[in-house]
């Protein structure tokens, strides 16, 4: 089958789907679900094929390539299955809502452009792909209108920001190389100097990081995540974000090409230090922000950049079992950060939008199939045994711990810890305490939101206790960039440092299990009681008054607050110091107006290209 | 924004006393405490005014049962005042040296409320040891371990038995020798000092405004006392110092408490040496026929916990028209306590209501 | 005492557990509260006997009521006791619950607790001394080895009198009956 | 030489018109006004120096069908002669409807006595914030504080009529 | 081979449940002893337990039951990866990373228990759980570290064997920060004071435990014990050596567990940022000194 089809599905059925709409509601439904399910299952058959074709030439003269292989196909499948539960959960989520045939269009459209991205075979497709992606990515970021449109518009600017530097980075190449196919390139990297491939590195992290929402360029995620259609967060968050993880992998090897990039700078101040490092940062400072947040999708959303500082700390690490777990780390997000996403989806579609943490709790007892896709959601979020986010941690820390880097390991567990107490306020605060009166009638989330919650949460566990199966993925990409591949089996690895078998620990897990259920099962039953049965020193149970959820870390709130404000300030402030012109300049980027930090990024990046034509230093 | 509202007792592992503490609190934060008295009220005075004047010996003994003897002690001053009975230079001293030993005793439970809310056990065990050596004393000397009604119109029931003199001076002696003990593990203790310092801080201002008296207005840095203001009993025939801290937060107050305590030991010591020999009661009339003249008197006493004051008032009858008794946790409690707690943390509420050293009976009455 | 008798252990383990680990509330209504921590503290260390005061009802199998009992106080005892797990034992302490004792005449308190929740025994005195908390938990040993603290299967089987007589001192109770009406049996009630 | 209840007698006397001033013994000052008076009374002597309000009490004197409020005021002060002071303010009101104006803006810590003077005697205090029950959890008709309320009968009314369970059963 | 698995796995649980309740029950004497008391008998938890399982019990709802099956379960399954003496029947599986994540398991078990019970006590009860766990985690997870990186393995078999050959990690100059820091933080780890804060029950009328009765008291009374055997022979085999033989590791937990007891009972209770700001300060100052010192001095191995 022709690669050009699956875009050509994807793009002509989202405007199909428009028109579609005009015509009747059930019909644009059901060929919005069509389209995506089929967009997977072709995508599903070109597993372990690769294949490369010329689409259009006409442009520019440049040939357009489309190509797939393992590493694309990965990549593509995840993001196709991510988006068709997306859009099937959205067939509730958006019924309420004005505008819809415009929604379901530009979703199809933002997964259609992204599998482009991701199939791409030269820079100037993957550009191409880029522009229509962030373009429609805004105009659903701002479907909610309000707020959304100042979200939308903290997106686009900073994507364009980043869309300038790439494209001067791909001028640049095409200027010196005179091509902007991979696999060209990836050849004539190998003998620039390092000058040349360290500029080319920021032009395109300036890009891809962006689009990544890597510290200190995360700025756009929060309000965007937080105030996009929730079934779009959990594409925006499981995969678009990736889109950027994409780009980078590409660009360190596929581009570049591992052992360039390795030796790339020496010691603390080289490529691969730095970049490992920027992703530690990623991990721990949003993390504890995402302690602070009240607001279920803002606290995702943090929890998203987070977790991308994973991804980015294991692919830049640059050993084989780190790149693994990387990527085996962005799988994972996908399906648990969409399933959250999803969940906190039905809870705001039950409730009427409310997803202030601070005013649910006990939906519990209403809502128990979202709430275990909610449970399982967290579980693989912190990397509880037997889910899938276990294995890709247990992989990065052992690599880092292994190789020698402590402090990035150090970074990477605390983050973990970090992200039990966000993850459990999270859920505490929907789920569980008390159920305010309001909320009594309130009814399970619709079939269309249970399926993928329950097949995401399905997959979580399937992918925990058998790792094998994404992994032996993962090593065929791996063995393709030149990376050692790791010794594998389906149930886990096994290697001289320390091995891991899943199927041990499911067995004790399980067997245990079962029986201390038997010991609680034997002994005598317990009576159901009430929440309004409860232990009140005494008193009557208040209504509506008994839930522990404002402030759920109150003390460590107190704590670390200061702090991380201190800590930004405290950074511009000495930067004001030594560079007096510039330090009103820089210090406005953080009063939150976008627009400076655009323009400052913009000149950087004139000023470079002037001295790139001024002097070709590189 | 979900409200929050929790209760600090009645059934609560904190709460000393039957007492009620509505809280409304944002995370760990209290917003607003408010107080819920009432559960221990029994409509003392009331009960007070179907009694004959000898009969009510038993039920005011009862109102606090921390500490019953300045209660005794305030209703037979109260009585000796309408009736205008003298008491004999003896039974003041004696009177004086039971109610130091009731003051440390008391002092003892606070100390054994304090540490015990603080998690605190070793030292509230040993504190709670010591208090039923000085419960001993009473027992031997009245025949109760908590209720006594021992001092009367007119003096104290009964004199010392023989040797019981040298048998206080020995467990004064027991207790004093493990004042270093405490220090160490309880007063100096750094955990403890975190745990107490700048919490439930009450400046003297506020203190004055919001009618603080005993260790809460002392420990803010008024020298207050009434044994020194207006000393009864025999407390103007020795020598003494009120302790005094500035702070006016829980480490303050219960630093105030242990030095009182060992004030107390010194006084009695000297209360001891003093003692003169004599009668120990001036007699009474037949209590069955006893009417007092129509009058109305307030007296006051400086009790464990502070001023303590009783207006009684006669119509001429056999039993009392009209008692009302002031107490000092009255406006710890009611009014100083839901200040103190404003903005202090979840954690804090017993430590500040046990260091402002709150009784619930005493609010009830 | 037959604590270390194994063949007990292994003939009636439910009993002996009970009768060897009595939790009481920690519930200060009264009065009694003052001889409550000498008794569990050094010079009588009740812990010997496996007595010790726990936090919450639901930890508790044992409810002392120390003394006088206000109408107030009253609601809240009530609440606690239904709030208990089976078995449950309560007892009295001092002479103010068995018949007002001291309070007889006065407005605000409660003459006899056994008209509204059930009590397994009594000990007199005011103040009883800490000695007799012991007389009364090896009382206790003794009512609950031939099965007569029973109180709460007399809850459950007059439960209706019971809120009758409690209903009519504090007027309407704000929860819903424990067990619902003529239904002798088991089976708490579910408030969903 | 006049001891200090004498000389804050006579400058009692001075300022305020109908009210009468005693001093009983040597620390004992008993002023008695009207009820109108009672704040300025009241807030003139916590200017003086006498800011703590020991107790508000109330006295039910049902022969002459007045209650009748006694304010007890002592001093903060290290001064001995002050100190030593117990000041009376005494004022008499209606049995029928008792009401008056509360004092706790002269004396914070008034609150909670003004309650439950409330609660017990059925004194109503204008301007009060929180006239809520303090103590009692039953109704009661006739205020229970008050004379003309008899507890032992109210005892047999109540609480001796409810039966006990066995009874109960039996009947049944 | 899996008949001995098997046999290894019925032991170390009967064993680590005995040992458990033998020291809460010893802790139970040995405080009433240092309060002057006779105290109860060393059985005692043990009828607890009894009783508690003969006593009707309220549950919430599924979750409520569910946790804490969820955290007991945790708690029994990290005993599989924990060497006792030579014992261990799960030693090539994941080593001391997946023992750290698999401790996480009983709380946060007992936080979905807890949460479901609707009552705020008990949510205090998990907040303060999980940010003491977060306190303590940071110099733990450096002082794990320190002692990964030094023996150059995340498999604490070979931690401690490594032991075996070159003596207790104590004696290791470089390890001796990291072993103080770890001192420093074992009471936290255990919940006894001054970090016994997560029950409170003058405070929070016991957190966690609030609404818990009859046979959900007993369970967690159970894992409790399995927490004590746990905590303190993570620290045992990491840096006191392990032991060859399990009568000899018995003693070495014995007398490490009797130190912390004797701490127990000299202090109150912290505050929760109290504690936290404990934590973060010396012993993570400790622990970070010691994992520079290891990264500068080189491997030892």
């Amino acid at each position: 089958m022709n690669l050009s089809i699956i875009l050509a599905i994807a793009f002509g059925g989202a405007l199909l789907t428009y028109f579609s709409g005009k015509i009747s509601k059930k019909a644009r439904d059901v060929l919005a679900v069509l389209i995506s399910l089929v967009i997977a299952v072709i995508l599903a058959f070109f597993y372990n094929t690769s294949s490369r074709e010329i689409f259009y030439t006409g442009f520019l003269d440049f040939p357009l390539i489309l190509r797939i292989d393992t590493f694309s196909w990965f990549f593509a499948f995840t993001i196709a299955v991510i988006g068709s539960f997306s859009i099937i959960f959205s067939l509730s989520y958006i019924r309420k809502k004005g505008n819809t045939d415009y929604y379901y269009t530009m979703m199809l459209l933002v997964i259609a452009s992204m599998i482009g991205i991701i199939l791409s075979g030269d820079l100037v497709s993957f550009y191409i792909f880029w522009e229509i992606m962030s373009w429609s990515t805004f105009l659903l970021i701002s479907y909610n209108r309000g707020p959304a449109i100042a979200a939308g518009i903290k997106y686009i600017i900073m994507s364009v920001t980043g869309s300038v530097a790439m494209l001067v980075g791909i001028i640049s190449l095409y200027s010196h190389y005179g091509t902007v196919i991979y696999t060209e390139l990836s050849g004539l990297l190998y003998n620039a100097s390092s000058g040349y491939t360290i500029f080319i590195f920021v032009l395109f992290f300036i890009a891809l990081g962006i689009k990544n929402a890597i510290w200190p360029l995360h700025v756009w995620l929060p309000p965007a995540h937080s105030e996009a259609p929730s079934p779009f967060s959990a594409v925006l968050s499981g995969t678009l974000i990736k889109i950027g993880t994409y780009g980078i992998i590409l660009l360190i090897y596929v581009i570049v090409k591992i052992n360039v990039f390795l030796n790339l700078g020496e010691g603390i101040v080289s490529a691969r230090y730095i970049i490992a490092v920027t992703g530690a940062i990623t991990i721990l400072i949003p993390t504890f922000i995402a302690l602070l947040q009240d607001d279920a999708k803002r606290l995702l959303a943090w929890s998203t950049i987070a977790q991308a500082g994973y991804i980015i700390l294991g692919i830049a690490y640059g050993t084989s079992e780190s790149v693994a777990s990387g990527m085996f780390h962005f799988f994972n997000h996908a399906i648990f950060k969409a399933l959250l996403f999803m969940v906190v989806g039905a809870v705001e579609y039950r409730t009427n939008g409310v997803r202030d943490l601070n005013s649910l709790g006990g939906l519990i007892k209403k809502m128990p199939v979202t709430f275990v896709g909610g449970l399982i959601g967290i579980c693989g979020l912190i990397g509880v045994p037997l889910t899938n986010g276990f294995v890709s941690k247990w992989l990065i820390y052992k690599t880092l711990i292994i190789n020698n880097s402590p402090f990035l390991a150090f970074a990477a567990l605390l983050g973990t810890w970090g992200t039990i107490l966000y993850s459990y306020k999270l859920l505490h605060n929907m789920f569980l305490g008390q159920l305010p009166e309001k909320y009594e009638k309130l009814e399970r989330a619709p079939f269309s939101m249970q399926l993928p919650i329950v097949i995401l949460s399905l997959a979580i566990i399937l992918f925990g206790i058998l790792p094998g199966l994404p992994l032996k993925v993962i090593n065929s990409i791996e063995s393709g960039f030149g990376l050692e591949p790791l010794t594998i089996n389906i149930w886990g690895i096994t290697s001289d440092t320390g091995t891991i078998n899943m199927l041990n620990l499911f067995v004790a897990v399980f067997l245990i299990g079962i029986m201390i259920w038997l010991i609680f099962k034997g002994s005598k039953k317990s009576a159901g009681i009430g929440q309004y049965d409860n232990y009140a020193a005494g008193t009557t149970v208040p209504k509506n008054k008994y839930h522990y959820s404002v402030d759920f870390y109150g003390p460590l709130h107190r704590m670390i607050s200061p702090y991380l404000r201190d800590f930004i300030d405290d950074f511009y402030m000495s930067l004001a110091r030594s560079i007096k012109n510039l330090g009103n300049g820089i210090r406005r980027i953080y009063t939150g107006d976008v627009g400076y930090y655009a323009i400052y990024i913009m000149l950087f990046l004139a000023l470079l290209i002037f001295i790139q034509i001024k002097w070709k230093l590189w | 924004m979900r409200e929050l509202e929790l209760y600090f007792g009645p059934q609560h592992l904190g709460m000393v006393g039957n007492f009620s503490i509505t809280l409304n609190v944002e995370g760990d934060r209290i917003v607003k405490a408010t107080a819920n008295p009432g559960f221990l009220h029994r409509g003392f005075e009331k009960l007070m005014e179907q009694r004959t004047w000898i009969q009510n010996f038993p039920l005011v003994c009862r109102i606090n049962v921390v500490e019953p003897d300045h209660m005794e002690l305030m209703y037979a001053m109260a009585v000796e005042k309408l009736a205008g009975i003298e008491v004999p230079e003896r039974a003041r001293f004696i009177r004086s040296i039971y109610l130091e030993l009731a003051r440390i005793g008391s002092h003892l439970f606070g100390l054994w409320a304090y540490a015990n809310m603080l998690g605190f056990d070793t030292v509230a065990n040993w504190a709670m040891y010591h208090r039923d050596l000085v419960l001993d004393l009473f027992e031997e000397l009245t025949g109760g371990r908590v209720y006594h009604i021992y001092i009367w119109p007119g003096g104290v029931r009964r004199d010392f038995p023989e040797g019981f003199k040298d048998r206080i001076i020995n467990t004064l002696h027991t207790i004093g020798s493990c004042v270093p003990d405490y220090d160490n593990t309880f007063f100096n203790n750094r955990v403890f000092y975190k745990r107490a310092k700048n919490i439930g801080k009450i400046t003297c201002e506020e203190a004055k405004r919001m009618g603080a008296v005993g260790q809460v207005l002392r420990a803010t840095g008024m020298k207050q006392d009434i044994r020194k203001t207006e000393p009864y009993a025999a407390y103007d025939q020795v020598d003494w110092e009120i302790p005094v801290r500035t702070d006016g937060d829980a480490y303050s107050r219960i630093w105030v408490v242990r030095d009182e305590m060992i004030e107390s030991v010194h006084m009695i010591f000297k209360l001891l040496d003093k003692m003169p020999e004599g009668e120990v009661y001036n007699k009474i009339p037949n209590p069955f026929k006893w009417k007092i003249p129509d009058k109305d008197a307030y007296v006051r006493c400086e009790s464990s916990r502070g001023e303590l004051g009783l207006y009684l008032v006669s119509n001429g009858g056999d039993k009392p028209y009209r008692a009302h008794f002031r107490t000092p946790s009255y406006n710890h409690g009611l009014t100083i306590l839901e200040k103190a707690l404003e903005n202090e943390s979840i954690a804090d509420v017993g430590n500040i209501m046990i260091s402002l050293y709150i009784t619930a009976p005493e609010i009830d009455r | 005492m037959d604590r270390n008798n194994l063949g007990k252990w292994l003939k009636s383990p439910g009993k002996m557990g009970q009768k060897y680990s009595l939790h009481a509330l920690y519930f200060c209504t009264g009065c009694g509260i003052i001889e409550i921590p000498p008794s569990i503290t050094t010079r009588w260390d009740a812990e010997r006997f496996g007595v010790i005061p726990v936090a919450t009802p639901r930890q508790a199998n044992l409810f002392l009521i120390t003394g006088y009992v206000s109408v107030k106080t009253l609601r809240y005892i009530i609440r606690s006791y239904e709030q208990m797990p089976e078995p449950k034992f309560t007892v009295g302490f001092g002479s103010c619950p068995i018949n007002g004792g001291m309070y007889w005449d006065s407005y605000n308190t409660i003459k006899h607790l056994d008209k509204y929740i059930p009590v397994d025994g009594w000990i007199a005195g005011c103040m009883p001394r800490p000695e007799a908390v012991f007389v009364a938990v090896t009382h206790l040993w003794t009512l609950i080895d031939k099965g007569m603290a029973d109180g709460y299967n007399k809850y459950r089987a007059n439960y209706q009198y019971y809120r009758e007589n409690q209903e009519k001192i504090l007027g309407k109770l704000e929860w819903p009956p424990l067990f619902s009406k003529n239904i002798k049996h088991e089976e708490y009630r579910t408030i969903a | 030489m006049k001891n200090t209840g004498q000389l804050l007698k006579e400058k009692l006397l001075l300022s305020f018109e109908d009210i009468q001033a005693e001093v009983s013994d040597e620390h004992r000052l008993t002023v008695n006004c009207r009820k109108d008076t009672v704040i300025t009374v009241l807030s003139f002597l916590n200017n003086s120096g006498y800011d703590h309000l020991a107790l508000i009490s109330c006295v039910d004197w049902i022969k002459d069908n007045v209650l009748e409020l006694v304010y007890i005021l002592t001093a903060y002060a290290e001064d001995k002669g002050k100190a030593k002071m117990n000041i009376l303010v005494k004022t008499r009101i209606t049995r029928e409807k008792p009401g008056l104006h509360t004092v706790i803006p002269v004396f914070e810590n008034a609150e909670p006595y003004e309650r439950e003077l409330h609660e017990l005697y059925g004194i109503h205090f204008m301007g009060h914030p929180r006239l809520t029950p303090l103590f009692l959890e039953r109704e009661y008709k006739i205020p229970p504080f008050r004379k003309d309320f008899d507890t032992r009968k109210y005892v047999q009314e109540v609480f001796d009529q409810i039966p006990f369970v066995e009874d109960k059963k039996a009947e049944k | 081979m899996v008949m001995t698995t098997i046999l290894e796995i019925i032991f170390i649980i009967l064993l680590a449940g005995i040992i458990g309740l033998f020291f809460l029950g010893l802790s139970r004497k040995i405080m009433a002893r240092i309060h002057w008391r006779y105290g109860p008998p060393i059985t005692q938890p043990l009828i607890d337990i009894i009783k508690l399982f003969n006593q009707t019990s309220m549950s919430h709802g599924f979750l409520f039951n569910f946790g804490i099956i969820f955290s007991l379960a945790g708690s029994v399954v990290v005993l599989l990866f924990l060497p006792f003496g030579r014992i261990c029947p799960l030693s090539d599986s994941g080593g001391l990373l997946v023992i750290l994540y698999l401790m996480l398991i009983a709380p946060l078990g007992l936080a979905l228990s807890g949460g479901e019970a609707a009552n705020p006590y008990t949510s205090i009860g998990i907040s303060r759980k999980l940010l003491l766990a977060f306190g303590y985690e940071l110099p733990l997870l450096l002082i794990l570290l320190t002692v990964m990186t030094h023996y150059n393995t995340i498999s604490i078999v070979e931690i401690v064997n490594k032991q075996f050959q070159a003596g207790w990690s104590f004696q290791h100059l470089s390890l001796l920060l990291p072993g103080i820091a770890y001192i420093l933080i074992l009471p936290a780890i255990l919940g006894f004071r001054p970090f016994e804060l997560i029950q409170a029950p003058q405070e929070i009328s016991s957190g966690p435990m609030a609404e818990y009765s009859g046979k959900f008291l007993a369970l967690t009374t159970i894992q409790h014990a399995f927490n004590i055997f746990i905590s303190i022979s993570l620290f045992t085999n990491l840096f006191l050596g392990g032991a060859a033989n399990p009568g000899y590791f018995f003693l070495k937990i014995l007398a490490v567990f009797v130190i912390f007891l004797f701490a127990n009972a000299v202090f109150p209770r912290f505050r929760i940022e109290q504690a936290i700001k404990y934590l973060w300060r010396w012993p993570s100052i400790l622990a970070f000194a010691g994992l520079i010192i290891v990264l500068i001095t080189g491997k030892n191995f």
